[in-house]
Order: C-alpha cells, then sequence, then structure tokens
C-alpha cells in the first residue's frame, strides 16, 4: 500500500476526457515520476491531488484519507507540499521571512491570530530556517527581497520553503522547467540531496527525460488521460508503447 | 402593464447614459489597466461642450435701449446675439435652437483633443504604477477639472435644452395599440437611446471589424504578446483612451438636455458607472453595456411607486443591492475575463 | 522597550511626541501675525488631525498590509459613531462606554461586510465593500431616520437623560471622561503666543498613540507577516497550509474596529453624527489619505490625514480679505495682483488645492509623502551616498 | 483681539484637573471673566460666516457671503447705510457693535452637518467668533445651532425652511429669520385653491430626508384642509439626479396637481423632467395639468430657466417687493441698491435673509448692552421690528422663529433677463401663517435655557 493511493480517478472538462481511469499508488520514500507528452492530463492530475481541481470520480487518498473536497491548505496540512512549475514565493517579503512563514503554518496550523506577539521573539523558528537555508546555500541572501533574487534562487527558496514544513510527500511541477543546463544539474543533485538526507516521498511530473532518469524510482507514462505503463526507469527506457506515445505526439 | 413599458423605456434611457459611461471606463481598463477616477469628468466635459457651445453660438453685443429701465433704474440694455446679425433673427434663432445637436461636432475634436493630451501628458506615466497611484492622480486630476469648470461656470446648474422640434413627448402608447396619451415619452430621451445604440455599435463595429480594433482586442486580452510581435501597442492605446474620454463626452453632451449640467455631475455618475463596469465583468465591452441597462431599468422599476410603498427604501439602494447579489452569485461580473483586475 | 525597537521605536517616539506636543508645534505663530491664519493648534482641528489619523492607520492595516483596498471604510466610521450617540443619549456621559460600543458594533458590522465582500478580490471586493457603504448612507439618510436621525443627525438634546448620568432639567448632558468635560482648555500664553490645551485632544492623543502602537505591534507580528503574505502570493499562502480567508477577515475586522474608534472618538468630541460621514466620499477619502501618505508604511497615514485635513479646515476659511492682508505691505497694483492670483486657490478654491497637492504628490513623491520624503532626504546625503545606494540597489536585482 | 477659546466652567474645571495629575499651567486671559464664550476684549468682534462654499449649494453661498460682507461694511459705516437707515430700530449707528468695529471669518459647510460643524468649531475655538450664521440647508442649520447651543455662541440661521429648525430641533440660542415649511403651506394652499380650483388631485414627490418630509407635510396638510386630495407620495432619492422614474408615472395616476417638494439641484431636475414628460401641456381629470414647487429660490430658478415658466411657489423675500407692493416693504429697495451697487445685480433671497440676521443680531446686542448670549436672547425674544424688506415682523419668544408676510410667486412667461425669473403673485399676510408654537408640526422639541457658555 503506497501513500498516495490514486484510484479509477475522472475528470471532464466539457467534452473533453482529460483523466480517464487514472490509477497510481506512490511508494513510502519513493520517487515517483509521471511523464508523458502535452496534454497527457499530468497537470490536472496533479492539481487533482492538491485540492485545486476535484475528480469528477475516484478516490485519491493520502497516507490512509482522502484528500477528495479539501482545500489546498487542508492538504498541505496533511503532508503534501507543491513546487510549481514557476517558483512560487513571496516576492513582497525576504528570503527570511519566506521561510519563516511556512515554518508558522507548520506550528501553529492554518490560522492564527498571533497579532502582538512579535516576530523577533521567535527564535527557534529563525534558527530552523537558518539551518534550512544553509542547506540550499542561501543563508547569506536571507535578508534579501526575495523578488529580486534569479530563478535559480527563487527555486531553491521555494523548494527550502517547501522541505522545511517536512512533507511527508513532496510534489514538484517540473522543478527544471525553463531552466538552463547547470542549474537543472544543480537541482538534479539538490534533490538528490534531500532524498538522501531525509525520509520523503517526491511525485514529479517532468518533461526532461535526463532529470527524470537521474532522480526517478519509478515512473509512469501518462498518454490522452490514462496511464500507459509504469515501471522502473530501466524498463521505460525503450519501451515500445512509450515511444509510440511520444513519436505519436511528434507526428 | 402601460406603466412597466414606460419603465423600461425609463430605464433604456438612464442604462443607455450608464452603458456610455462604462463602455469608456471599461476600455480604459481593459486596454491601459488604468483605474481613471476621472472618466466622469470627462462626462462632465462633454456636458460643458454643449454649455459652451452653445454659449459661443448666443455671444452677443449689447445695445440700449433707452425706453425700459434695469432694477436699479439704468436704462435697460439689451442682448443681441451675432447669429441674428449674421444670419437674420429668424436663421440666427434657430441655430441658436440646435446648439446641442450642432455641438456634438464641435465636441468630438475637443474630446479627443482632450484625451489624447491626458493620456499623453498624465496618464501614460501610470501605466507601470499601483493602481493606488492611478486612483490618487485621476482623482486629484478630476478635481482639478471640475474646480476649472466651476471657476468659469459656477455651481449652478445650467439649462441647455434641447432644439424646439424635440421638446414636448412622443406618444408611444398609440403604436402597441394603448389608449392615447397613456404612454408619452419625451423625444429628446428617445433620441438619447438612439444615439447611445448608434455610438455603442459604432466602437463594436470598430474594434470587431478593422485591424486596429484586432490588435487593440488582441492587446487587451495579452499585451505583452502583442507587443512582442513589434506591433506599437502604446500609440494604438492612446488612440483608444482618446476614442474612450471622447465616448464619455458625447455621452454628457447629449445628456445635457436631460439632466442641466453642472461641475459636479461627473462625480455622481462616477461611483454608478465604476459598479456598472464591475457588475458587467471586468474586460468585457458587452458586460459593460449590459450591466448599464441592466441597471438602468431595475432602478426605474425600484422607482415605481407601488414597488416604494412595499419596500421602502428600495429605490435608494437597488443598484448596489443587485450589484452585491450578482458579485456573490457570478465571482467575475456578468462576463468577465479571468484575472483581469483581480489582484 | 514595549516590545518595539530599532526605527519602529523611533517612529512611535516620534509620532508620540508630535502628538503630545501638537498644542504648541500647531501654532508656530503669534495670534496677532497675518500668518496666525496658518495655526492649526485649536482643539477641533487638531482633535480632527488625531481621529482621521486613527482611521487611515486602521485603514492601512487592511490596504497597506493585504492589498485589499475597501471602498467602504466610512460604514464602520458612520456605524460606529451612531453607537456611541446613542451610548450618550441612553446610558451615560462618559465616553468611555460609547466608545467601546462604537467599536464593537463597528466590528460586528465590519464581520458581516467583510465576510461577504472577501469572498472576492481586487475591484470586485472594492465594488462590494462600496456597495455596502451606499446602502448604509442611502438607508441612514431616509428610510432609518428614526434611528440616524436623518439627514439632520443625532445630538444630545436637552431632554436626553442618559441612565447613569445626572443631567440637570433644560440643560445639554456634554461628553465627559469620567468628569473631565471634552470642552474643558486652559490657555498657555507666551508673548504673542496661545497655547490651548484641550481635554478633549488629549484624550483622543492617548488614544492615537496606543492606536498607533497596536499597528506597530501587528505590523510586526508574525500575524502582520501573514498579512503582507496575503498580498504577495496568496497561492503560494494556501499551498503552504495556511487559510488566507481568516486571516484577511481579521485584517479587515481589526481595520473595522480601528474605524469604529474614530467614530466613537468624533462623537465623543463633538457629540453629533450626521450620514454624510457614510458617502462614498467619506470612504474614498480615507484611501486618498492613506496613499496619499504611503500606503503599507507606519506613519503616512497619519501624514496624510493630517494633510487632507489641513487643507480642508485652513485653507478654506481663507477668504479674500485675509489675502488682502497678507499682501498689505505691498505697493496696491502689486497687492491686487498677488491677490488676484492666490484667490482662486483658497477659500471656495480649495478643492482644487487639494486636487492640485494630489497629482503633485503622486507625481513628484512617487510612493506618498513618507517615500517621498526619505527620497528627498536621500539627496540630500550627496552623490557619493547616492552612488553607493546605486550599487547595492543593482547587485539586489541581478538579471535573471 | 481676543482669542478667549473656552468656557469659563471649562477653566475651573481644568483647574481641578491639572491638580489631579494633568499638570497643565493654567494662565487665563482677562477676558475670560466677562463670563460667556469669547467675549469680545479688543477693540473688534468677530462673527463667523459658515456658508456652502462647495457642492451643489456654492452658489447660494457666495451669494450670502456678498450680503454678509455688505452687513458688516454698513454695520461699520461704510457704503450707503444700507437697511440702516430704513431699520425700525435705530440703536445701530455706523460704529461697528457697541463701539467694537465688525470683523469676520469665513468658513465651508460643503453642505455637510460634520463638515460645517467643523468650520463652526474652528470659528469658536480659534477665531473668537460670538455668533454664526449662514447656511443653506436644514441638516445643517440644526447641527450647527446644536453647536452653538453647546459652546455658547448665538446662532443666526440662514437659509433653512424645515420646520424641525425651530420645530422639533430648537433651541435657545438659535434664532431663524427665514420662513418655514409650515408657513409655505399656509400661504400656497389658499392661493392654489383660487387659482387651481378646491377639487384638485395632488401627486408629491418628496426629496426622501428631513426637509422633504416637513415640506410634504405641509403641503398636503394645508391643501387637504381647503379640499384638495392627496393621491400619492413617492420619496425621492437625495442623490437622484433623472427624475424620469419619477415623473413618469404621474400622469396616469389620477392626480392633477404635481407637488414637487424639492430643493437646489433636486428642483431644478425634477422640474426640468416634468416639463420633458410634457406635463405643463397635460390634461388630466378635465383640467389643465399644473405643478407645485413650495420653495422657490431665484438661484436655482436660473438653473431650471424656461422650466419655471407658470409654475407657483413661495419665497421668503423678493427684490421686486418694495417696488410692485409699496412701503410696507420698506428696506428692499436699499437692500436691493446697495447690494446691486456692489455687485451688479440683485440679491436673492439667502443674501437677504442672512444680511437681515446680522444686522438683527448686531442691533440685538447693542440693545442689550452686551454681547453675552443670554442678553441677546433677551433682546431678540418677542422683538417685534419693521423697515427690513418683510414689513412688521415679530421675533417670537416661543420658538425664535420669525413671523411675517410669506411671498407667493410664479415664474415668468417672458423673463428679460437671469435676475427678474419671477413674479410676485401674491402676499399671504402674517396672521394667515401664524401657527401655534406647540403645533403638531412642530412638536417634540424644546428651546431649553439660553447658554453663555459659563
Amino acid at each position: 500500500m503506497g501513500i498516495l493511493e490514486v484510484k479509477n480517478v475522472n475528470k471532464r472538462f466539457g467534452g473533453l476526457q482529460a483523466l480517464g481511469d487514472v490509477n497510481l499508488s506512490v511508494a513510502e520514500n519513493t520517487v515517483h515520476a509521471i511523464i508523458g507528452p502535452n496534454g497527457a492530463g499530468k497537470s490536472t492530475l496533479l492539481n487533482c491531488l492538491v485540492g485545486k481541481l476535484i475528480p469528477d470520480t475516484g478516490s485519491v487518498m493520502f497516507a490512509g484519507q482522502s484528500v477528495l473536497g479539501r482545500k489546498p491548505y487542508e492538504i498541505n496540512q496533511m503532508g503534501i507540499s507543491r513546487v510549481f512549475q514557476t517558483p512560487e514565493i513571496f516576492g513582497d517579503l525576504s528570503v527570511m521571512e519566506n521561510m519563516m512563514i511556512p515554518l508558522l503554518a507548520k506550528r501553529d496550523g492554518s490560522f492564527r491570530m498571533h497579532a502582538i506577539e512579535s516576530l523577533e521573539d521567535e527564535r527557534e523558528l529563525r534558527a530552523e530556517a537558518e539551518k534550512m537555508l544553509d542547506e540550499v546555500n542561501m543563508l547569506d541572501k536571507q535578508d534579501m527581497h526575495s523578488a529580486s533574487m534569479s530563478r535559480g534562487d527563487k527555486r531553491r527558496l521555494e523548494m527550502a520553503m517547501c522541505l522545511i514544513q517536512r512533507p511527508k510527500l513532496l510534489l514538484l511541477d517540473e522543478p527544471t522547467a525553463g531552466m538552463a543546463r547547470a542549474d537543472t544539474n544543480n537541482t538534479i543533485d539538490l534533490l538528490k540531496e534531500i532524498k538522501e538526507k531525509r525520509d520523503i516521498t517526491m511525485c514529479i511530473i517532468e518533461h526532461d527525460m535526463h532529470v527524470v532518469f537521474s532522480l526517478a524510482d519509478r515512473i509512469t507514462v501518462l498518454a490522452q488521460g490514462t496511464p500507459l505503463v509504469e515501471d522502473t526507469p530501466e524498463n521505460i527506457k525503450g519501451h515500445p508503447k512509450v515511444k509510440e506515445a511520444y513519436l505519436g505526439e511528434a507526428a | 402593464m402601460d406603466q412597466i413599458i414606460v419603465q423600461v423605456l425609463n430605464g433604456l434611457d438612464k442604462g443607455s447614459a450608464y452603458a456610455l459611461i462604462a463602455l469608456g471606463l471599461t476600455l480604459i481598463f481593459g486596454t491601459l489597466g488604468v483605474v481613471n477616477f476621472a472618466h466622469g469628468a470627462l462626462f462632465m466635459l462633454g456636458a460643458f461642450c454643449a454649455v459652451i457651445f452653445s454659449r459661443i453660438l448666443s455671444l452677443s453685443h449689447e445695445i440700449v435701449d433707452e425706453t425700459r429701465t434695469d432694477f436699479l433704474g439704468n436704462p435697460m440694455k439689451i442682448d443681441v446675439p451675432y447669429m441674428h446679425d449674421i444670419f437674420g433673427p429668424e436663421l440666427g434663432a434657430s441655430i441658436i435652437d440646435w446648439a446641442v445637436p450642432l455641438s456634438i461636432l464641435f465636441s468630438i475634436p475637443i474630446m479627443v483633443g482632450i484625451g489624447f493630451a491626458m493620456e499623453r501628458g498624465l496618464i501614460k506615466h501610470f501605466y507601470k504604477r499601483p493602481h493606488a497611484d492611478q486612483i490618487l492622480v485621476t482623482f486629484g486630476l478630476a478635481i482639478v477639472l471640475q474646480e476649472i469648470i466651476k471657476a468659469f461656470f459656477g455651481a449652478n446648474p445650467i439649462q441647455t435644452p434641447a432644439p424646439e422640434a424635440f421638446t414636448g413627448s412622443f406618444d408611444f402608447g398609440v403604436l402597441l395599440g394603448f389608449d392615447p396619451l397613456t404612454i408619452m415619452y419625451p423625444y429628446w430621451r428617445l433620441v438619447y437611446f438612439a444615439f447611445a445604440a448608434l455610438i455603442i455599435g459604432a466602437v463594436f463595429a470598430f474594434l470587431q471589424f478593422t485591424t486596429f480594433g484586432m490588435v487593440v482586442r488582441a492587446g487587451m486580452a495579452d499585451r505583452e504578446t502583442v507587443g512582442l510581435l513589434g506591433i506599437d501597442i502604446d500609440r494604438r492605446f492612446t488612440l483608444m483612451f482618446a476614442i474612450a474620454a471622447c465616448v464619455a463626452g458625447l455621452a454628457g453632451v447629449m445628456y445635457a438636455p436631460i439632466v442641466a449640467p453642472n461641475y459636479h455631475m461627473g462625480m455622481d455618475f462616477l461611483v454608478l458607472s465604476f459598479v456598472v463596469v464591475v457588475v458587467g465583468g471586468m474586460g468585457s465591452l458587452p458586460g459593460a453595456v449590459f450591466a448599464g441597462f441592466l441597471l438602468g431599468i431595475l432602478e426605474s422599476f425600484a422607482s415605481m411607486p407601488a414597488v416604494v410603498q412595499l419596500l421602502p427604501g428600495i429605490n435608494q439602494i437597488v443598484i448596489y443591492l443587485v450589484a452585491i447579489i450578482i458579485l456573490l452569485t457570478r465571482p467575475r461580473g456578468l462576463m468577465g475575463r479571468k484575472g483581469v483586475m483581480e489582484e | 522597550m514595549l516590545g518595539i525597537k530599532g526605527k519602529d521605536l523611533s517612529v512611535f517616539i516620534l509620532v508620540a511626541v508630535l502628538a503630545l506636543l501638537a498644542p504648541f508645534l500647531l501654532n508656530p505663530f503669534p495670534v496677532d501675525s497675518a500668518m496666525a491664519q496658518f495655526n492649526a493648534g485649536y482643539p477641533d482641528l487638531m482633535q480632527r488631525f488625531v481621529i482621521f489619523g486613527i482611521f487611515a492607520i486602521g485603514f492601512n492595516i487592511l490596504f497597506g498590509l493585504t492589498g485589499y483596498l475597501s471602498f467602504g471604510h466610512a460604514a464602520f466610521l458612520g456605524v460606529g459613531s451612531y453607537a456611541a450617540i446613542w451610548m450618550m443619549k441612553l446610558v451615560s456621559l462618559n465616553i468611555v462606554p460609547g466608545i467601546i460600543m462604537a467599536i464593537v458594533f463597528a466590528g460586528l458590522f465590519s464581520v458581516l461586510v467583510g465576510y461577504i465582500s472577501l469572498r472576492r478580490s481586487g475591484i470586485y471586493f472594492s465594488i462590494l465593500t462600496l456597495a455596502f457603504a451606499q446602502m448604509s448612507y442611502a438607508l441612514a439618510y431616509s428610510v432609518l431616520t428614526p434611528i440616524t436621525g436623518g439627514e439632520t443627525g443625532l445630538q444630545i438634546k436637552p431632554g436626553d437623560t442618559p441612565l447613569l448620568s445626572n443631567v440637570a432639567e433644560g440643560e445639554i448632558g456634554r461628553a465627559n471622561f469620567f468628569g473631565l468635560e471634552m470642552s474643558d482648555s486652559s490657555v498657555i500664553t507666551l508673548g504673542g503666543w496661545e497655547f490651548t490645551m484641550n481635554v478633549g485632544y488629549y484624550v483622543c492623543a492617548v488614544v492615537m498613540i496606543a492606536a498607533f502602537y497596536l499597528a506597530i505591534r501587528i505590523f510586526r507580528s508574525p500575524f502582520g507577516m501573514m498579512l503582507r503574505a496575503v498580498k504577495s502570493n496568496q497561492q503560494r499562502m494556501n499551498y503552504t497550509g495556511l487559510n488566507s480567508k481568516p486571516y484577511t477577515l481579521a485584517a479587515f475586522v481589526i481595520s473595522g474596529m480601528y474605524a469604529g474608534l474614530a467614530g466613537g472618538l468624533m462623537v465623543a468630541m463633538d457629540t453629533q453624527v450626521g450620514p454624510e460621514r457614510m458617502f462614498w466620499t467619506a470612504s474614498g477619502e480615507v484611501v486618498l489619505m492613506t496613499i496619499l501618505g504611503g500606503a503599507g508604511t507606519l506613519i503616512g497615514p497619519v501624514l496624510g490625514a493630517g494633510f487632507i485635513k489641513y487643507m480642508e479646515n485652513i485653507v478654506s476659511k481663507i477668504n479674500s480679505t485675509v489675502l488682502h492682508e497678507w499682501f498689505a505691505f505691498l505697493p496696491d497694483g502689486m497687492e491686487d495682483f498677488l491677490v488676484t492670483i492666490f484667490y482662486p486657490f483658497v477659500g471656495k478654491g480649495w478643492h482644487l488645492t487639494l486636487g492640485l497637492m494630489f497629482m503633485a504628490v503622486v507625481i513628484f513623491l512617487p510612493g506618498g509623502l513618507v517615500q517621498g520624503g526619505q527620497k528627498i532626504a536621500a539627496m540630500f546625503r550627496g552623490k557619493k551616498a547616492a552612488e553607493k545606494d546605486g550599487k547595492t540597489a543593482n547587485q539586489q536585482t541581478p538579471a535573471e | 483681539m481676543s482669542r478667549q477659546n473656552l468656557t469659563r466652567r471649562g477653566v475651573l474645571k481644568t483647574g481641578a484637573a491639572a491638580g489631579a495629575g494633568l499638570a497643565l499651567p493654567t494662565y487665563l486671559s482677562a477676558a475670560g471673566h466677562e463670563g460667556f464664550t469669547n467675549a469680545p476684549s479688543g477693540d473688534t468682534v468677530t462673527l463667523g460666516f459658515n456658508v456652502p462654499l462647495t457642492n451643489a449649494y456654492a452658489e447660494e453661498g457666495a451669494d450670502e457671503l456678498r450680503a454678509l460682507e455688505l452687513a458688516v461694511e454698513h454695520l461699520n459705516g461704510g457704503g450707503d447705510g444700507g437697511m440702516l437707515q430704513t431699520f425700525s430700530s435705530k440703536a445701530l449707528d455706523g460704529t461697528g457693535i457697541l463701539g467694537k468695529k465688525v470683523e469676520y471669518v469665513t468658513g465651508d459647510t460643503q453642505t455637510k452637518s460634520d463638515a460645517a460643524r467643523a468650520s463652526a468649531r474652528s470659528m469658536i475655538e480659534k477665531d473668537g467668533a460670538v455668533m454664526i450664521t449662514g447656511g443653506s440647508s436644514s441638516g445643517v442649520a440644526v447641527a450647527v445651532q446644536a453647536l452653538c447651543q453647546e459652546a455658547g455662541i448665538i446662532f443666526m440661521a440662514g437659509l433653512t425652511h424645515s420646520n424641525d429648525t425651530t420645530g422639533k430641533d430648537r433651541k435657545a440660542n438659535g434664532f431663524r429669520h427665514f420662513f418655514n415649511s409650515y408657513m409655505s403651506g399656509a400661504a400656497l394652499a389658499p392661493i392654489l385653491v383660487d387659482q387651481y380650483g378646491a377639487d384638485r388631485k395632488a401627486y408629491h414627490l418628496t426629496a426622501d430626508y428631513n426637509w422633504g418630509y416637513t415640506t410634504e407635510e405641509a403641503m398636503a396638510s394645508s391643501t387637504e384642509a381647503l379640499g384638495w386630495e392627496t393621491v400619492n407620495s413617492v420619496k425621492t432619492p437625495l442623490t437622484q439626479t433623472d427624475f424620469s422614474a419619477y415623473i413618469a408615472p404621474v400622469l396616469n395616476s389620477g392626480a392633477d396637481v404635481l407637488v414637487l417638494n424639492h430643493y437646489g439641484g433636486n428642483m431644478v431636475n425634477s422640474l426640468t423632467n416634468a416639463v420633458q414628460f410634457g406635463l405643463r401641456e397635460a390634461e388630466a381629470n378635465g383640467k389643465k395639468f399644473e405643478v407645485v414647487v413650495p420653495l422657490y429660490s431665484e438661484l436655482m430658478a436660473r438653473g431650471a430657466g424656461q422650466n419655471i415658466a407658470g409654475i407657483l411657489g413661495s419665497q421668503n423675500w423678493d427684490w421686486k417687493l418694495e417696488n410692485q407692493l409699496g412701503a410696507r416693504y420698506s428696506g428692499t429697495n436699499a437692500f436691493v441698491q446697495s447690494f446691486g451697487e456692489k455687485y451688479g445685480f440683485p440679491p436673492s433671497q439667502a443674501a437677504h435673509t442672512c444680511y437681515v440676521q446680522t444686522l438683527l443680531y448686531a442691533d440685538a446686542v447693542t440693545r442689550a448692552g452686551s454681547f453675552a448670549p443670554c442678553a441677546v436672547v433677551e433682546a431678540l425674544e418677542g422683538f417685534e421690528f419693521d423697515g427690513l424688506g418683510n414689513g412688521p415682523t415679530l421675533y417670537r419668544a416661543d420658538d425664535h422663529q420669525c413671523f411675517k408676510d410669506v411671498v407667493v410667486v410664479r415664474g415668468k412667461e417672458n423673463p428679460e433677463n437671469e435676475f427678474d425669473l419671477v413674479e410676485i403673485v401674491e402676499v399671504t399676510p402674517t396672521e394667515q401663517v401664524t401657527y401655534a408654537p406647540d403645533h403638531p408640526q412642530f412638536a417634540g422639541g424644546a428651546l431649553g435655557t439660553c447658554n453663555n457658555g459659563a
């Protein structure tokens, strides 16, 4: 039984069948990649996992609990964090503040009126944030205005923000999209390092096969809203159905 | 039944004014992304174009009539318009009589000029600035414009009557088979409705069937991409602003005979036109027009004696109440596009 | 000190000192000099400065932090005012219960309005709040006349005998703070100068200092940071496990209560309420105050409030006679010339000056008076410092 | 010049409070001991002219201010003296008030009660005004009157027509020279019956605020007493500019008279709309349809232009009174002359009432020999005077309302210029418009006691 169990999920947008009978099982402490050509339903699936979309039928269970009908913040509180295709950070805030917010969310829950306490007094959280920033090599940037950083730094900050919540499951939506090769490699290294250091399950949606094959323990191939194959990276390489799906797209 | 028809007519009439103002406002919102609090002032300036033009036409010279005296006992001075001298008393008088329709011609270049000057001189520097700054600067401009008008024309309303030919009412009921004199509707209000329909149609046709309009519509949808195509979108947007100013101005010109213009008439319409635009949905031209007519008609119905007696005060709040209901049931107004002015 | 430090502490001390010394600072000109026209150190205006300061500080907690632009905040001020005057008419002439009820009622009303309006964002939210405020105004002016007094509003009348206060027959009750009447003043005369120390003003000033202190605490609290996060990126916030709705609602209610406090104080200082306080222009005014001073800055809204109220109360009172007095030392021709030039901008032309000021501030001092002031200060720090600033700024914004 | 800003009682109490912890040094200037607010100590006295300078009534405010400046000029012995020559009381001699030169400050009411109070308070607290006058709406008048009562200042109301000002909101320190809704009704009703017949059905459109309510009540009850029937009455929002939705149903309602209980911009617009919808040419119940505007304002009539032709209404005063109806209304010409000489056009009734109020105040102070509000109140209560343009007039002690003739006017068909828009139809004598102080339309108020602020 995996930590994330997707069963018979269907989603239609008007006349378009975006997801058809998707079944997916992500085992704990693995890296599971979901690949597929454009329009295969990868993003729709992801949005169903985090509460942005509600499937028409089927079930999504996380650690034994259904996530369906829950709001994104509730799902996050269950232990799922998400990294976006373009880094979503608090641009108006400093790097340190960006780190404090997920920590507060983890500690105080989805809402708390701590209006009189001073942020200065949160020494423990600050120390924890510094540790995490150090881990992603951003400690020297903690007072920077985060909107003014490079895209690579923003990506690292976003990941740090997700990781500091110690999620059980980290969802990554094309984490290297639009990155230069060097940055991509850095990101791969960072993810590998994270995987080594802590118990975490990752679910990656990715186009870049280099990233997928460097990281994934298992791969699911989606095509036209349905899973085509699910297997280890070695077996996926050269799988005829996969080739057909991608080539079909190219044609 | 006859009362309902009358109120529908009233609603259409009010609605045409709302729709015309909202149309310009939403064009500016949609194309330039600017919150223009001076839009009401443009409407007011339009109405004053009619006032100014009729003043120009009635420019007079004095002759002294020794046989009569004024209130202080001095000989009476009588004004004779130059128009009477130039065209003779009869033609002169009828030219003056037709001042309001004639001032449409006069106001178009003026309003376009004002719009052009506003956009180039002020608004264009605020495209990248926060909405808060846009509100402050355009609100400041609106105050300045209306104070200038007040300095020249005073605070009282100034009657600007429609031509003699359009005074009186049209017996609308007879057309529909009612008894004569049951549904009477003033000619000028019918003219206003027709005029509004014409302008709205012209703006839509312009945006729909010209390449210019196509570019502008594309720009409304995605400004950056259009910019990337190497199209000089800024220049088109300047013209768009001028057109929006002109639409507001023309709405004002023709409105002058309906409600005597005064310097703060723009502020009276400003809030209402924002409500109309938002209820219609941000970035949607048909939405603005539709919402204008809808709110106009609802306001008219809510003013019916029977309705007011049933729900006292409903006539005071109907527009806002409807706005709340619509915005709660339809998140982006009637026809709003996603992501426009939602941050 | 007091849980705030550094720059915040100096700003707080500055505001406190300015507020407490206002009767002196605002009367810089001797009473009999021609410039006395510009003195603002009389109780009514000083009270208005701080009351609108409170209003704007509260508004800034919502707008400055979360970015939600409410166009109906005057409604809460009005509700607070009506609650306070009814308390004074019925319960006690002591201002404390009145002000408490003002805050409570404004709070309750803002829960209702906020809960509904916050279902939408951006301009849709603004229009919803505007709609609520306009409905409140229209109803208070007409249908609700039995409760609100309609156009003429509510005042304390000779027949009003509050439960807990003794009012002599035929006397009109006066607002007091445990026996200290709001209208009590004492005047200090120093040479040609006169300074009025008014009880009501000091009550307002102390409340304002407390309100300002609270605002600083909120700004620097985790809650305040969450509000800024709402403004910055709601999507990220939701995916970080935070529910942005209660945060924005809390901010909305807090700022509504600030407005109620301001409304209650207005009644405490001047025992009357009129429905115009809830008209959209009144809501617009607090928006303008906040933007003019600098939204999101601590002291900006207070400056903005002072600026607008000063224009309204001082510039509008300058008439042609006063102008002639000013320029009387000049030769006649010059005098008339200058009077003619200045006349359109003062007295009945004060709106014109206000409009020009709005434009000037936003054009030349983007970001409001506070940021403008900082820029000017930076200019004076010399070219070298400026270059250095520029360099660090460049470092902070590397190209992508 | 005195700028004593506080009440005597206030000072004493603060003295005690100072001991109790505020520790404020208290130095009092000599004037504080006269025993009333803002007692003038030097050789000048300051009056506060609180008029609308902005918003809808700015023109009326400007005209009031002109008249007030003229009054100051006359009180100080300048110009031709205006009504000082015709005023029945000869106490004023052109040397200011009690030998003190009259100075004035001006402020903007914005026609909002809050702004008007702020402006009035600044006049009291900063400028040391002993009397406040001006204003062009009843909401403002009631608010400022209440303030003056609290502060111990005399309030001489400007243009305010609601019954409430000297009815349920009357105050001992406040005085109204202008007439009111009841008087309009009482003056108009007989003439309406006379002109249009007793068998009429009236439809009221009423501005939805206090003044509208009292005017509607007065018009309805006065006309009903003489046989008219009120078919319907509809409230219109103050902020309304287009009245088409309210006007359109009138013609088929069974009514044959439309009463527009509107003032200012509302009146201009509703009347304009009524004319647009052809009500002036229409017939109903076999009679010619008529429109009535209970309260006329010349300035607004100018805004309504041709539309007022033939429409009946009432006025407090008109600049043609003396010329047309003789010496009973003496003072009119004197005022019109000096106003016209100075400004080039005749004064409005708003200007007239403010001018007269200022003179009446100055006269009362002179006769009382003191600026103390209670002395002024005593001098004005029950004061009978003449020669101020309205004929013999009484300032009734019970409610501080002036009783005098009411002018019924009609819009001219062919006005010769923009200042001569109405013609006088008749003058209703005082007796017909006098009512008991406890008349139901004025019930619920009490003057209270005069307040010296000390």
